[in-house]
């Protein structure tokens, strides 16, 4: 294994940690935007995590996944902000 | 690699099935579409799975066993957006029955095929 | 959900996400991509600008029904196998120009019967959209 | 390749799929859609009987799309049986889309039932005609979206609730599909049915064949509702307007049936002992128990939806006791069923405008009132319960034979006592539905004599008489069914035939 | 405009170049220095076809060499809070008034504060007056600071570029 | 053809009754009554040749496929039967005429007659065994139609449809028995070929299954006991219909089958156990009860069952003298009980009554009437010079010198129904027509002439062939009884064979007759408890089999999904589990390698699936629920990527997005969340459990298996040449399975349109 | 081999700084902070990644992609971060209680006004 493969795996590994506490953060919440963000972390460790693999296994097209990923993620994410806000004015007029 | 594998399926099918038989029809519906992440990952693995290797072509010729079978890859593509076309479906469903039946308790939804 | 700076942006969205989904389209035949990915990239800065704008804005800007665009899809899919039948060959037999074109590539009836994937799954997507940010 | 594409396999596909398209561009245009759909639905019986005739004189017609040779590409393939059945769907097609101009509101048309009912029949035909195990699986797909979407079509509280069973349950199927499909792939490395069935007898680990025929065995057992997967049917079916349940009774579950019946004769044929008779156990439980759930029943719809059930098990009967004429008779069954079935259901439609009611307690007086209702009814009720010389007997008596034939006494048993059920449960619906007198109606309910029923729904009542025809035809003048179901069963038994036109081509 | 120009005119001489020799490498590194360096030429030309651009230009480059410097710092920063136990964080929302006008201008601005780790957009106000800021290090409470170095920053650098020169 | 076509003749004037015959009935009365005079004068002139012994065949080819034909076989036997159905179809059809006349539906009642005439032909004239079922169930059918047919009685209702079940029930077995005779004879159903290998029968070890289940058949068609309680029950039918279905012809079906059958089966005891021990007890059952019934129509039918039951037991007595007896007793009995019942119906339509108790003084008021009764009535209960006697000293005669020891019970029982017969042809005349009573005043007459002729003319033949059998009746009955025991003709008929035992035994049953009628009101204070009829275990059977069928459909279809989806999964597990158990796929898995080419990645999205999916059970949270199958859904993305298909995961990604999408836009119109239960429920968790395991072993065993890659090479090898792609999955998308992806992208536009109308469809209230 | 060194340096210091992002994540006390810090700590994480494959690429082409990758990441990323922060401020997402809120007053004050005036349309 070379360096260079080494420190890709290394790499890997760190995300993967970062990963499972990006995911800590999900669990515990306690509110959707926090749920919300832990969620844009995560989707920006899969695609960090996507580089580096393409990069291991020499294939390219693996980046064209990562570019998409990005695209993605980020619709989810407006999403929620989208049922937050709605939810939020509906409740506001039954209030009143 | 194959114990992995199954072990996904395994969780994946178990997590659906557990899902479904919850009293929410919105937890059935996640696990609906659970089980269709499940059948298409089946579907995708047990089909021929190999790493490391798409099926793309360059014109300087791969040597054709060191890739993986396109095959199985492209009937999970039409599996997943077939999936995708029913989910969808479904999940407005949800809304619907919500709305015209005002509740999305599963032990609800149990006039139809009563004897009556 | 109108804000200025969302509202700015998802201007300048537009336009990348479109082409964006044709360099994904065109690339499909070689590399990942094709009709259906094609087909939701584009989808999504009018998904996103229903979801900022409201339905009734949105129609305003997008004059074209998307049912009509998913149909004109599935039209399109159906006929590009009918240019082998008039040859004799069955049913969705491919028949490709000779010559390359540049930035799109090669020309054939299976890229009309993908971009007909693309429509259906444009047309289809919003039209779901659509009707879900109508109050 | 051959000099002759016989694209005419083709046909009734593109007539369909277009017929969709436009009805969607005509969207809300409720006229337009009914003109498209009455067009197309005569397109398609043309088609159907043209490729019908072509089969029948010709043989086996292979098309391979694409120009991809056989095992790669997808095989179209019409023998006799996928022929027939694509004839007789087209039939009970046409019935129901006459009948759904005058049955459905306006609302209903607009919302999409021409368009959605003709994909169906898309699904439904290319299922036939499919050579392809995950090409079939796609035409499963289509015809069941379509399905649920005409299932749901008009959002009452209980076609809803209906839906959500059946849509829960015809995903866990198709999921068995797929999966089922994944492990015929990777023990053989193909998913051309010919090239299949030449593989499965090759292959070296018998076992796991059998391990992926359970997978088969329960997804298409669910679409074909047998014992102890139907439940979704009776959940389901009684819900929707006639012309929705009329064509779903009818044809839906003889898809399912049509593929238990190819994959359990061209490819798993390998363990007969085992797996025939794991069909012949669930085919006596299907007939009995579906018949218990009709007598159970007190609405007329209820007790049809039941009664389909219990008709599948005679169908997967003769598939089970694996002899030609057992065979024959499960494809005589399966058409003359669809015919009857529909027909019922059609009328129960028609009694339910003269009486308001699907509840037993609250129809009556039919049989004075109109006449010729009941003798539409009664056609077909006492076909089937097997009343000679209809159709139903035909299919009977052919099962009868081969399972005596077969020493298999007791599935003889089973179906003839179920028989007697049948006709118990049917003579309920006639006794209370037809003979009894005409209960207080409501008084919102519109007073018919039967020359105004007539004129104002006469599409209601020709199409019903359409499919009584046809059921007097194969009834009084078996020998041209029988004769086919033979042949077909012959070309089911002998799959060489079958293998050689897919993949020498 | 004339930047996009500039870029694609670059982008069609890095080609051209690469077909007409085949001796220059047409791939990383090569390719990006000849773009670079076609780029830099075409933008040298601009001088004399607009001055007002040229210096956009030159500006826009400011800005963004300016904005990693503030990326990596900030990160820094953060990395620092992470990993050590004590907390140094006094965290404010600050109502920034705005010199900005127009959409452009005041989406630009938000976004370049958002994404400078510590600080973080939070809306305009109706009248597009004010923006609304989360900042979580203000010294000793002293908000005024923190505006002034935004508007000093980044409102400056982005009307420069925004706007003409000599209205500022 | 000729056959076929009086058939077929008499179903279509049936078809022309039910749309003309209201406004043209003389024109129909007459075509009809052409149409059966036309019938018998042809069957008459085939009895020249039937009379010297011949036999007439005709065949018309039907379903060639099964081979079943519609073959027909004219011999004594069957022309007999065919001149009673049609004298005595044109009989009642002007009986009916006149009687009927009031009646709102007389269409359909002449319809369904008319439809049972050209059934019950085809039945005694087949000579193909299916021909013969078709038959025999058309008669059940237009039975049900006119039992029911004063439909809006409950009784007429409940009658009709037990005599549909009973008879039907019957016919299965009947049809299954007539299967086993082919399969033992091959011979294509063709009945002079079957009869004429009763040893190929009797070898091929099906013989007692089929006696079994033909008895069966002819027995519930001849209400024989067990099943003899649908007849009274029948009474219910309008009384031409009892005349000539359920006395003179239908019930004689089962009579015909054993009969045609007995060649075949003469030689096996069982056939003469089952038919003998069933006739003498409905014999001696139905005289009983006819004894103690008081409604005319009900006490003629217990003395049918009786007389039915007589038949039964001659056949299964066996012998030629029994089948001779039993060959004039067809005869005698159908001409005196369809007597009987006209004037039954003809008493019913003057007085408005059929009791007895209330009936008297018709003798005087009704004199035609009376003296057809007193003819008739003689017949029966077997009083000189009456056909009835001769009939009567035929089985006397065959009973006291047959050889079976059974025979002296049989005779027993029989003199004990005989001297029944006559007590309750007693009790009829005299309290009906000679007594005195409540009807003295009433202004009471003879009805019409078309009602009360055909009666008198039946009783008239009574008389007459009871005078002169040998010179009337014998030539064809001789022929007949032959046809029944496959042997020479033999029978000899006379009125008077002198003083013998036999002559005294008739004497001494009508004296213990008289003597019984005397007695009648001691002997009708035994009424049997309820429990002991046959109807009550008929209503409960019914009432059991529906609370049957109730609780065990209420068990499988409850109407709980999850119950529906337990189902599935275990059975498809147990049966998983077999066939694994059965292949010996398990011990094939203890040798594998279970840790091969495990790597890094795959255990972090196990990871990562695991604990989202262990997430979703602790939250009740909709939108929390979302996000965490969001990230299950990337995570599978993610390993798609890992396993070399980019494609599939960037449409993983997206579907997956896409999913969420829609589930947040719908969510957000929902209220929060209402269920108030635990946050899982774990009662169903050991089946969600075996499934995942039992996929996970399926996976794994199948990923242990070596693929054949031939299909794959091609398509990598075609990709770039043919399909002009470097993706090869694009390849496959648009062009090797384009026909696939066609089909996807309708699935997606469905989904449109299905959720269009989910959402816009705005219910119509008047046409939901 | 130089490219090589460089390219594994920059996903090296991407990954570090994605795993001081995810500690943030679980370290930081209120939604607004983990927002404002650590969702950008994880561009520089992206960016530093991307430009470490690209390196060692060496490939226009995929340079111009992740160009294109971090354009759009550079759009979108505050984009989402803004859009759920003021859902936050709007859902009454609670702040750490060190957060000087004072200058916030006026922004609630303007929402309410607008909830009222939604309702009265
Ligand atoms: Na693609
Ligand atoms: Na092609």
């Amino acid at each position: 294994m070379s360096l260079f493969t080494t420190a890709a795996y290394i790499s890997i590994a760190i995300i993967s940690v970062s990963t499972i506490l990006t995911l800590v953060r999900f669990f515990k919440g306690p509110s959707l935007p926090d749920r919300v963000i832990s969620l844009d972390v995560f989707s920006a460790n899969l695609l960090a995590v996507l580089a580096i693999y393409s990069v291991l296994s020499e294939e390219k097209a693996y980046l064209n996944v990562a570019l998409i990923m990005s695209l993605i993620a980020f619709v989810g994410t407006m999403t929620f902000a989208y049922y937050l806000v709605q939810k939020r004015e509906k409740s506001k007029n039954y209030d009143q | 690699m194959n114990l992995i594998i199954s072990l996904i399926i395994g969780v994946l099918f178990s997590a659906s099935l557990f899902l479904m038989f919850q009293k929410s029809f919105f937890k059935l519906i996640i696990g609906v579409i659970l089980f269709g992440y499940a059948t298409t990952f089946f579907l995708f693995t047990v089909g021929g799975v190999t790493k490391n290797a798409p099926p793309l072509l360059n014109e300087a010729a791969i040597a054709v066993d060191q890739l993986a079978d396109p095959l199985p890859q492209a009937l999970t593509l039409t599996a997943i957006v077939i999936s995708i076309g029913v989910q969808l479906f479904v999940i407005v469903l949800l809304k619907k029955v919500y709305e015209e039946v005002g509740t999305e308790d599963l032990d609800e939804l149990n006039t139809t095929d009563r004897i009556k | 959900m109108k804000t200025l700076i969302l509202a700015t942006l998802l201007r300048a969205l537009t336009p990348l996400f479109i082409s964006f989904a044709l360099y994904m389209f065109f690339r499909g035949h070689d590399k990942p991509g094709g009709g259906f990915i094609a087909g939701l990239i584009a989808s999504i800065p009018f998904m996103l600008h229903a979801m900022v704008f409201g339905y009734e804005r949105t129609r305003q800007v997008f004059r074209v029904k998307p049912t009509v665009l998913a149909a004109l899809g599935l039209l399109m899919a159906l006929l590009s196998g009918f240019f082998a039948v008039l040859k004799g060959e069955p049913y969705l037999t491919s028949a490709w120009v000779t010559q390359e074109l540049p930035l799109v590539g090669k020309i054939g009836t299976p890229i009309f019967f993908d971009f007909g994937v693309l429509l259906v799954v444009f047309g289809v997507v919003l039209q779901i959209t659509f009707l879900l940010t109508e109050e | 390749m051959t000099d002759t594409i016989p694209t005419l396999l083709l046909f009734p596909l593109w007539v369909l799929l277009t017929a969709f398209i436009f009805c969607v561009l005509s969207w809300q245009r409720a006229k337009v859609q009914s003109a498209i759909a009455i067009v197309a639905g005569f397109l398609y019986l043309a088609t159907a009987a043209g490729l019908f005739m072509e089969v029948y004189q010709n043989g086996i017609q292979v098309i391979q799309i694409g120009n991809w040779p056989a095992p790669f590409g997808i095989t179209l393939v019409a023998d006799l049986l996928a022929a027939g059945m694509v004839l007789i769907s087209a039939v009970v097609a046409f019935a129901i889309i006459l009948y759904s101009l005058q049955d459905l509101s306006a609302e209903r048309k607009k919302k999409g039932f021409y368009p959605v009912l003709l994909v169906m029949m898309f699904g439904v035909c290319g299922s036939f005609l499919t050579g392809d195990i995950f090409n079939l699986y796609v035409w499963f797909e289509v015809m069941l979206v379509a399905s649920f979407v005409l299932i749901v079509l008009g959002n009452s509280k209980k076609q809803l609730e209906g839906a959500v069973k059946y849509v829960t349950l015809s995903f866990i199927s198709s999921g068995f599909l797929l999966t089922g499909s994944a492990i015929l792939y990777k023990l053989t490395g193909t998913l051309n049915m010919a090239d299949l069935s030449v593989a499965i007898a090759q292959h070296p680990n018998q076992e796991l064949i059998t391990v992926s025929a359970v997978f088969f065995l329960t997804g298409f057992g669910i679409k074909a509702a047998l014992f102890p997967f139907f439940s979704w049917l009776p959940a389901s079916y009684p819900t929707p307007p006639i012309s929705v349940v009329g064509l779903m009774a009818g044809l839906l579950t003889k898809v399912g049936v049509y593929a238990l019946i190819r994959f359990f004769t061209l490819l798993y044929t390998h363990d007969l002992p085992v797996t025939h008779s794991v069909l012949l156990v669930l085919a006596g439980l299907t007939m009995f128990f579906g018949v218990l759930g009709a007598i159970a029943q007190r609405n007329f719809k209820k007790i049809l939806s039941f009664h389909i059930v219990s008709q599948i098990g005679y169908m997967i009967m003769g598939l089970a006791l694996f002899t030609p004429l057992a065979i024959a008779g499960s494809i005589f069954y399966i058409i003359h069923h669809i015919l009857v079935k529909t027909n019922l259901f059609l009328i129960s439609g028609i009694v339910k405008i003269t009486n308001g009611h699907y509840a037993l307690s609250k129809l009556g007086g039919v049989y004075d009132r109109y006449p010729f209702v009941t003798v539409l009814f009664a056609v077909s009720a006492f076909s089937l319960a097997g009343i000679p010389p209809l159709s139903g007997f035909w299919g009977k008596f052919i099962l009868a034979k081969a399972g005596l034939e077969s020493e298999a006494y007791v599935i003889v048993a089973v179906s003839l006592l179920v028989g007697l059920l049948t006709l118990f449960s049917m003579s309920k619906i006639w006794v209370s539905v037809f003979w009894s007198a005409t209960p207080e109606s409501d008084s919102n309910l519109p007073q018919l004599d039967g020359r105004t029923l007539f004129r104002r729904y006469y599409c209601l009542l020709l199409a019903s008489v359409f499919l009584t025809l046809c059921t007097l035809g194969i009834s009084f003048y078996p020998d041209f069914l029988i004769s086919f179901s033979e042949q077909a069963a012959g070309q089911l038994l002998n799959p060489d035939s079958y293998i050689n036109a897919v993949l020498n081509q | 405009m004339v930047i996009l120009i500039n870029l694609f005119v670059a982008v069609l001489m890095t080609w051209f170049t690469q077909t007409i020799y085949p001796g220059i490498p047409n791939s990383g590194f090569a390719t990006l220095l000849l773009f670079a360096g076609w780029n830099a030429l075409l933008w040298l030309l601009t001088y004399f076809l607009s001055e007002h651009s040229f210096h956009r230009s030159r500006q826009i480059g400011s800005l963004v060499l300016f904005y990693l410097k503030e990326l990596l710092t900030a990160s820094l920063r953060v990395a620092y809070e992470v990993l050590t136990p004590q907390d140094h964080m006094q965290p404010a929302v600050i109502a920034i008034p705005l010199e900005a006008k127009t959409d452009f201008e005041i989406t630009l601005l938000a976004n370049f504060i958002t994404l400078t780790p510590g600080t973080l957009s939070i809306d305009v106000s109706k009248d597009r007056k004010i923006l609304y800021v989360h900042e979580v290090y203000v010294k000793a409470g002293d908000t005024e600071k923190v505006k002034r170095q935004i508007k000093e920053g980044f409102e400056k650098k982005i009307l420069k570029i925004t706007r003409n020169p000599n209205q500022i | 053809m000729t056959i076929l076509s009086c058939i077929l003749a008499v179903i279509l004037a049936g078809f022309l009754s039910a749309f003309f015959y209201d406004r043209y009935r003389n024109i129909v009365l007459s075509v009809v009554s052409l149409l059966f005079l036309g019938i018998i004068a042809y069957f008459g002139s085939l009895a020249g040749p039937v009379l010297e012994g011949a036999t007439l065949v005709q065949e018309v080819i039907w379903v060639d496929s099964l081979n079943i034909q519609l073959t027909f076989l004219v011999d004594g036997l069957s022309l007999f039967f065919a001149l009673l159905v049609t004298v005595f179809g044109l009989l009642i059809f002007l009986y009916a005429h006149r009687y009927m006349k009031d009646s709102p539906q007389i269409n359909r009642f002449a319809a369904y007659l008319l439809l049972f005439s050209g059934a019950m032909l085809g039945l005694v004239l087949s000579a193909n065994l299916i021909g013969l079922f078709v038959f025999w169930e058309l008669t059940s059918l237009s039975s049900f139609l006119l039992i029911g047919f004063n439909h809006t009685n409950e009784d007429s209702r409940r009658s009709a449809r037990q005599a549909l079940l009973i008879t039907a029930g019957g016919g299965l077995a009947l049809m299954a028995g007539l299967i086993l005779l082919e399969i033992a004879t091959g011979s294509g159903y063709n009945l002079t070929e079957i009869l004429a290998q009763p040893e190929v029968v009797a070898n091929s070890g099906l013989q007692s299954a089929a006696i079994i289940l033909i008895a069966l058949g002819a027995i519930t068609k001849s209400a024989q006991f067990p099943f003899h309680f649908w007849l009274p029950n029948a009474m219910a039918a309008p009384t031409p219909v009892s005349a000539y279905l359920h006395s003179a012809t239908m019930v004689k079906a089962g009579v015909y089958l054993i009969f045609r059958l007995n060649p075949l089966f003469q030689e096996a005891m069982l056939w003469h156990h089952l038919l003998g021990g069933a006739g003498a007890l409905t014999m001696t059952w139905g005289a009983l009860k006819a004894f103690q019934e008081d409604d005319l129509k009900r006490i003629l039918a217990y003395t049918t069952l009786s007389a039915l039951g007589i038949l039964f037991m001659m056949i299964g007595l066996g012998g030629e003298a029994a089948v001779n007896a039993a060959m004039v007793y067809v005869l005698a009995h159908a001409l005196y009980k369809c007597a009987l019942f006209m004037t039954a119906g003809n008493i019913d339509h003057q007085t408005g009554t059929r009791r007895i108790s209330q009936l008297s003084d018709l003798g005087r008021k009704m004199p035609v009437t009376a003296t057809t009764v007193a003819l008739a009535l003689a017949s029966m209960a077997g009083v000189l010079p009456l056909l009835g006697f001769v009939g009567k000293e035929l089985l006397y005669d065959a009973l006291y010198h047959a050889a079976d020891p059974m025979a002296m019970v049989y005779l027993a029982l029989l003199f004990l129904a005989g001297a029944l017969f006559m007590a309750v042809s007693v009790d009829i005349l005299y309290n009906a027509f000679i007594k005195t009573g409540k009807l003295r005043d009433q202004p009471i007459r003879e009805g019409h002439l078309m009602l009360i002729l055909p009666p008198l003319l039946l009783a008239a033949v009574s008389l007459l062939t009871g005078i002169a059998p040998g010179w009337t009746v014998a030539p064809l009955l001789k022929w007949s009884a032959a046809n029944i025991h496959d042997f020479a003709p033999s029978m000899q008929l006379k009125l008077w064979h002198g003083f013998n035992l036999v002559f005294l035994l008739s004497l001494a049953t009508l004296l213990s007759g008289v003597g019984l009628y005397f007695l009648r009101n001691w002997l009708r204070q035994f009424q049997k408890p309820s429990w002991a009829s046959a109807d009550f275990w008929y209503d409960q059977a019914i009432a059991g089999s529906e609370s049957v069928a109730q609780f065990t459909t209420g068990e499988i279809q409850n109407g709980y999904l999850r119950r529906y989806i337990a189902t599935v999964i275990v059975t498809f597990s147990i049966l998983l589990l077999a066939a694994m158990a059965h292949g010996q796929v398990f011990q094939s898995l203890s040798t594998a390698p279970l840790l091969k080419g495990l790597q890094i990645y795959e255990l972090v999205i196990l990871a990562l699936i695991a604990l989202a999916t262990g997430f979703l059970f602790r939250v009740r949270s909709r939108l929390i629920v979302t996000a965490t199958f969001g990230i299950i859904g990337y995570s599978i993305a993610l390993a798609y990527t890992l396993f070399s298909a980019p494609d599939v995961a960037i449409t993983q990604f997206l579907a997956e997005t896409l999913t969420l999408i829609l589930l947040i836009l719908i969510i957000h119109r929902l209220p929060s969340y209402t269920l108030k239960t635990p946050i899982a429920r774990l009662k169903y968790l050991p089946v969600a459990i075996l499934f995942g395991a039992m996929m996970a072993v399926t996976a794994y065993v199948m990923l242990l298996q070596e693929k054949d890659t031939g299909s794959k090479a091609y398509f990598l090898e075609q990709s770039i040449p043919k399909g002009k792609g470097q993706n090869a999955v694009n390849v496959i998308l648009v062009d090797f399975r384009a026909l696939d992806t066609l089909g996807e992208i309708t699935v997606l536009t469905v989904t449109m349109i299905g959720i269009i109308a989910l959402l816009k469809f705005k219910p119509n209230n008047k046409k939901a | 081999m130089i490219n090589d060194l460089f390219s594994a340096a920059f996903m090296l210091a991407g990954s570090l700084f994605m795993l001081i992002a995810s500690m943030g994540m679980v370290k930081f006390p209120d939604f607004y902070i983990r927002n404002s810090a650590s969702t950008k700590a994880v561009v520089l994480g992206v960016l530093l990644i991307l430009l470490g494959v690209g390196i060692h690429y060496n490939d226009t082409m995929i340079f111009v992609e992740i160009f294109a990758i971090l354009l759009f990441i550079f759009l979108i990323a505050p984009l989402a971060a803004h859009i759920v922060s003021r859902a936050a401020v709007i859902t009454e997402v609670g702040f750490w209680e060190k957060t000087d809120l004072k200058e916030l007053e006026g922004y609630k004050k303007e929402q309410d006004k607008e909830a009222k005036v939604t309702k009265v349309e």
